[in-house]
């Protein structure tokens, strides 16, 4: 049995990775060791020469970052997995279907609108370009309370600190408190992508094997049932 | 972000309201937990030292659930006074306040047991009840602990990020203190100079509060030291 | 009587009785007799496990009756043996402490021969000047009685009489009943209207008057 | 995440090796800040101060420059030793040395701004150098301040997150303390019941910590406070 | 000679000179003229602005020749005019601080009459019980003078008696010179082998011998 690599995993990646970690250790392979925080905390210690094998991040800004100083392996970034932005609300709020422009903007900006941070967090970089393609942002930027991330902004909807937020489909999926009142078009947005990549620095022949594994059916069919789109 | 001058200021806001504020209850839970014996006096500890044992983010998150429109205090707040601290500078405060209470309790309590009980004797069979001792003794006496509670308190209030960010977000203007923007430079690829740049201010308001302090506890100290 | 005290202290390892007039009692008795003890108890300072203390006629505590009152409002003036200056203020202010206003300071800093040490902080005091401002501390209180804990002890002569004028002038000024200790027998009889002896117990044995 | 067991005794090992190897230091510290007087105290002062005042997150990723192979220490320890502390326990223990250290040497000075100098006076004149009278005076007097030191820094030790994760990032079994668990727990939809858990044992953990650090506290001062 | 002083401290307000063989020596003045500041001088606690002292020829300090032992190795057996018990030990424990081994503790002990308070902790004694156990911790430290800053202040007249035994037992066996501070003229000339006078300044006026 070879070592295990160390994989670096953007916190919303963590229990998806969990689980393909778990079902890599099942077949028989040495259990990758996972490590996960912000994507930039990650990319940041992939700069300063963090012994690591993989790292998939949740936002492909740093990826292009880490690409540009040759901190990956060349040809070994992959998108794992994909995205959907959507807003929630309290259960019973009604849906936004059709809704665009100055009524979306009534509608959102009516209480704060909480949203990851457009400035420093991928989902509301999203969210933002989302909501300039309808025409709403201008209207609703000065409502718009900037979270940590996503995972707290969907707190604030649940305990009706906000009437709406924007979220990725993944954590809107397990809320019972929220409901989803609406999805933004795929094309409102730069797509919502999760990359991979092997780092330059990776002597372990392993992180390879698990990295093909992460993109093989097998892979994406685990992180799919933690409601991923795939390839 | 917005301004660096405007961040400045509300960090400045942010952490002097809450130490202001946090300095009475303080010294009062300080000389109750120095002086009283009464039973559940651990069990007041334990609480006074809460937030600092609990991760901020799960304090921001127990202030949020406290404070939101649907929560036992934000309820009242906005059903009786029809004003809510989410999302507002009141509200950062608060999270600043909470964070910082326990190490202003810790020092002044420390200073509060240092003073010579017989001297507060002195002044009680000199006419003065338990509370003018208390405050016209114990206080100044304890002084050197107050102040240095009042900057460690300072400090951390203007350092406080995860119970605000997780309680009231980051509002830039309102909620945006420099911990909160240095952590959002953090996060992009290339902010290293901002985060530098803010980190640098943030040094210099402790550094600053810091000589103030000393320079305070030692006019405050010129008798003492000595029966 | 002027003090009427009864007392048991200290798990019963200190016991004191006397009923005595005005004037001045000298508390006369070994090192560890449990005279500090008893001026405790009488100040209000240490709670006596039973007994009473009355000066003249009023009752400051008296476990029978649960009567307890608290230091401030029993009045006394108390000299501690040791000074117990407020290290914080400086002596003019130590002095005025307990006063109502500063009447009386000029006259009393005199007696005492401190006038010179008023804007002085209390750490930069020497032996004697430390418990000469400590007794005109007490005596500037207004006090119905005095509680004297050798107030003389490191005093030089000159100003050892000094400070027994201060006193006795306050005496007969104001005719506070007051009780002094002392371990020397000739400043006793020298100064005392009536001796009360409390009865040694240096060794842990219980002392009886 | 890994299983309940395994995290809290981690947070054990890494909050108890942090106190245990920051006490030294904090003592020796609070030594030279409280007695000594030379130029450029207030810099040495700022220092300590440091990791109180910048949010921990800028902590950590000065940690991770500096202990990172490429980094000062990191380079060191790699090269000579052949060891790294990053994704290590090693690493987590780090930094919540450094978190809690502001707060152990603070604590720590104000007891012994509190003993009074004449006793150590006393104990030169009867033959002890400066090194004796401060190990065996001025020490156990300001014993009550060390523990509380101790306390306070083991708290904020098991309570530490901001700098952690930038520093060494959230590893199952090696640096995922209560905290980060916590954290962990939080990102998850559905996971409140498990925040609950797990910080219903941290604040447990402090309590007994608290206890504890109070018994010893009244049992160190059965002689002290009056003189 | 035994104390061979010439010191000039407190920015020139006291000052003392005197070259007195060994035996006991008195320091007498008013309170206030400097007596405690001269024993800090001597056994190193105070740095004078200038002057020496040199006792049994051996130059503890010298401003022209720039000699300034640090006190542990001038090897005085002060008590201090307040007893600074280290409150942290128990009397047992105090009083063999600076003593090799407990040889002498027996003796010093019942000389003192304090054998019965050995396990009590320093808060728990009287005043004069706790002044005791600092003359019997100087006296047990094996110093090579004694400095005794009224020693015998708050003791009854049978303690004063067994206290100056003691010293007088041990300046006896071993022949140390010694300072002694008191206010009392009456001791003094009981005590001492000659008297040294210090020079009144009460109020802030230079001492001079
Ligand atoms: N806090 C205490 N706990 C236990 N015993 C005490 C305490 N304080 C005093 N004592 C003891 O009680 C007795 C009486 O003490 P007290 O101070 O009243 O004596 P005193 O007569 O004033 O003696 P002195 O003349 O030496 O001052 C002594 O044996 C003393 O050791
Ligand atoms: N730290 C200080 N700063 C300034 N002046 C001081 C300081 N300590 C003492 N003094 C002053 O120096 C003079 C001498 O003080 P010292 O304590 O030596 O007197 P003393 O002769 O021992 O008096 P006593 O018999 O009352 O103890 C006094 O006038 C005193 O007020
Ligand atoms: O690291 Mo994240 O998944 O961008 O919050
Ligand atoms: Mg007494
Ligand atoms: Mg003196």
């Amino acid at each position: 049995q070879r070592a295990a690599p160390t994989v670096l995993a953007a916190a919303s990646m963590q229990e998806a990775m969990n689980d393909a970690a778990d079902a890599w250790a099942r077949a028989g392979h040495a259990r990758p060791v996972l490590a996960s925080a912000a994507s930039s905390a990650l990319a940041r210690q992939i700069e300063a020469g963090a012994p690591a094998d993989l790292f998939v991040s949740a936002d492909a800004e740093w990826m292009d970052a880490l690409q540009r100083r040759n901190l990956l392996a060349p040809g070994s970034r992959a998108i794992v997995a994909r995205g959907r932005l959507v807003v929630v609300a309290p259960p019973g709020t009604a849906s936004l279907n059709g809704k665009r422009g100055a009524s979306l903007a009534r509608v959102l900006g009516a209480g704060p609108l909480a949203m990851a941070d457009p400035a420093s967090v991928p989902a509301g970089r999203y969210g933002q370009q989302a909501l300039t393609r309808m025409g709403a942002w201008d209207a609703v930027a000065p409502r718009v309370v900037r979270a940590e991330n996503v995972r707290a902004a969907l707190a604030l909807v649940e305990r009706g600190a906000a009437p709406y937020g924007i979220v990725y489909a993944t954590d809107a999926r397990a809320s019972t408190r929220v409901r989803v009142v609406g999805a933004f078009p795929p094309n409102s947005h730069a797509p919502i992508v999760y990359p991979l990549a092997r780092l330059a620095r990776s002597r372990n022949p392993s992180a390879e094997s698990f990295r093909r594994y992460l993109l093989s059916s097998t892979g994406q069919a685990i992180l799919a049932r933690r409601g991923f789109l795939t390839r | 972000m917005s301004d660096l001058a405007g961040i400045v200021r509300l960090t400045l806001l942010v952490g002097g309201t809450a130490t202001l504020a946090c300095l009475p209850v303080a010294f009062l839970l300080a000389w109750v937990l120095a002086r009283w014996r009464f039973p559940g006096k651990v069990v007041l500890d334990a609480i006074v030292h809460l937030p600092l044992v609990v991760p901020p983010v799960v304090t921001g998150w127990v202030l949020l659930l406290a404070f939101a429109p649907a929560g036992p205090v934000g309820g009242v707040l906005e059903r009786w006074f029809g004003v809510s601290v989410l999302f507002r500078w009141t509200g950062a405060t608060i999270a600043a306040a909470v964070m910082a209470l326990p190490l202003m309790v810790r020092a002044m309590r420390l200073s509060i047991e240092a003073v010579d009980r017989r001297l507060e004797q002195a002044a009680r069979t000199l006419g003065a009840s338990r509370w003018r001792a208390y405050a016209t003794v114990t206080l100044p006496l304890a002084l050197p602990g107050v102040f240095a509670g009042a900057v460690l308190g300072f400090a951390r209030s203007i350092g406080e990020f995860g119970a605000t960010i997780t309680f009231v977000s980051n509002v830039p203007g309102e909620t945006q203190t420099l911990p909160l923007a240095i952590y959002a430079a953090l996060q992009q690829p290339g902010g290293e100079q901002q985060v530098w740049r803010l980190a640098a201010i943030s040094v210099s308001l402790s550094l600053v509060a810091l000589v103030v302090s000393e320079a305070l506890v030692r006019r405050a100290g010129r008798g003492t030291h000595v029966l | 009587m002027s003090f009427d005290v009864d007392l048991t202290l200290r798990d019963g390892r200190v016991s004191a009785r006397f009923d005595v007039p005005g004037g001045v009692t000298i508390l006369f008795a070994p090192s560890g007799a449990g005279k500090t003890s008893v001026l405790d108890a009488i100040a209000g300072l240490l709670t006596p496990e039973r007994g009473h203390v009355r000066v003249d006629g009023r009752t400051l505590f008296d476990s029978a009756a649960r009567v307890n009152l608290p230091p401030e409002r029993r009045r006394a003036g108390y000299v501690f043996q040791d000074a117990r200056l407020f290290p914080h203020r400086r002596v003019r202010a130590n002095l005025l402490y307990g006063a109502r206003d500063d009447s009386g300071l000029a006259e009393v800093a005199d007696l005492l021969g401190i006038r010179h040490l008023l804007a002085r902080w209390p750490r930069t005091l020497s032996g004697g000047e430390a418990k000469r401002v400590a007794i005109g501390r007490a005596l500037l209180s207004r006090p119905d009685f005095l509680l004297l804990d050798e107030p003389l002890a490191s005093l030089d002569a000159a100003r050892r009489d000094d400070a027994m004028r201060a006193i006795a002038s306050v005496r007969d000024a104001t005719g506070l009943p007051t009780l002094l200790v002392t371990h020397d027998r000739a400043e006793a009889e020298r100064l005392g209207d009536r001796i009360v002896e409390l009865a040694g117990c240096d060794d842990g044995a219980p002392g009886e008057i």
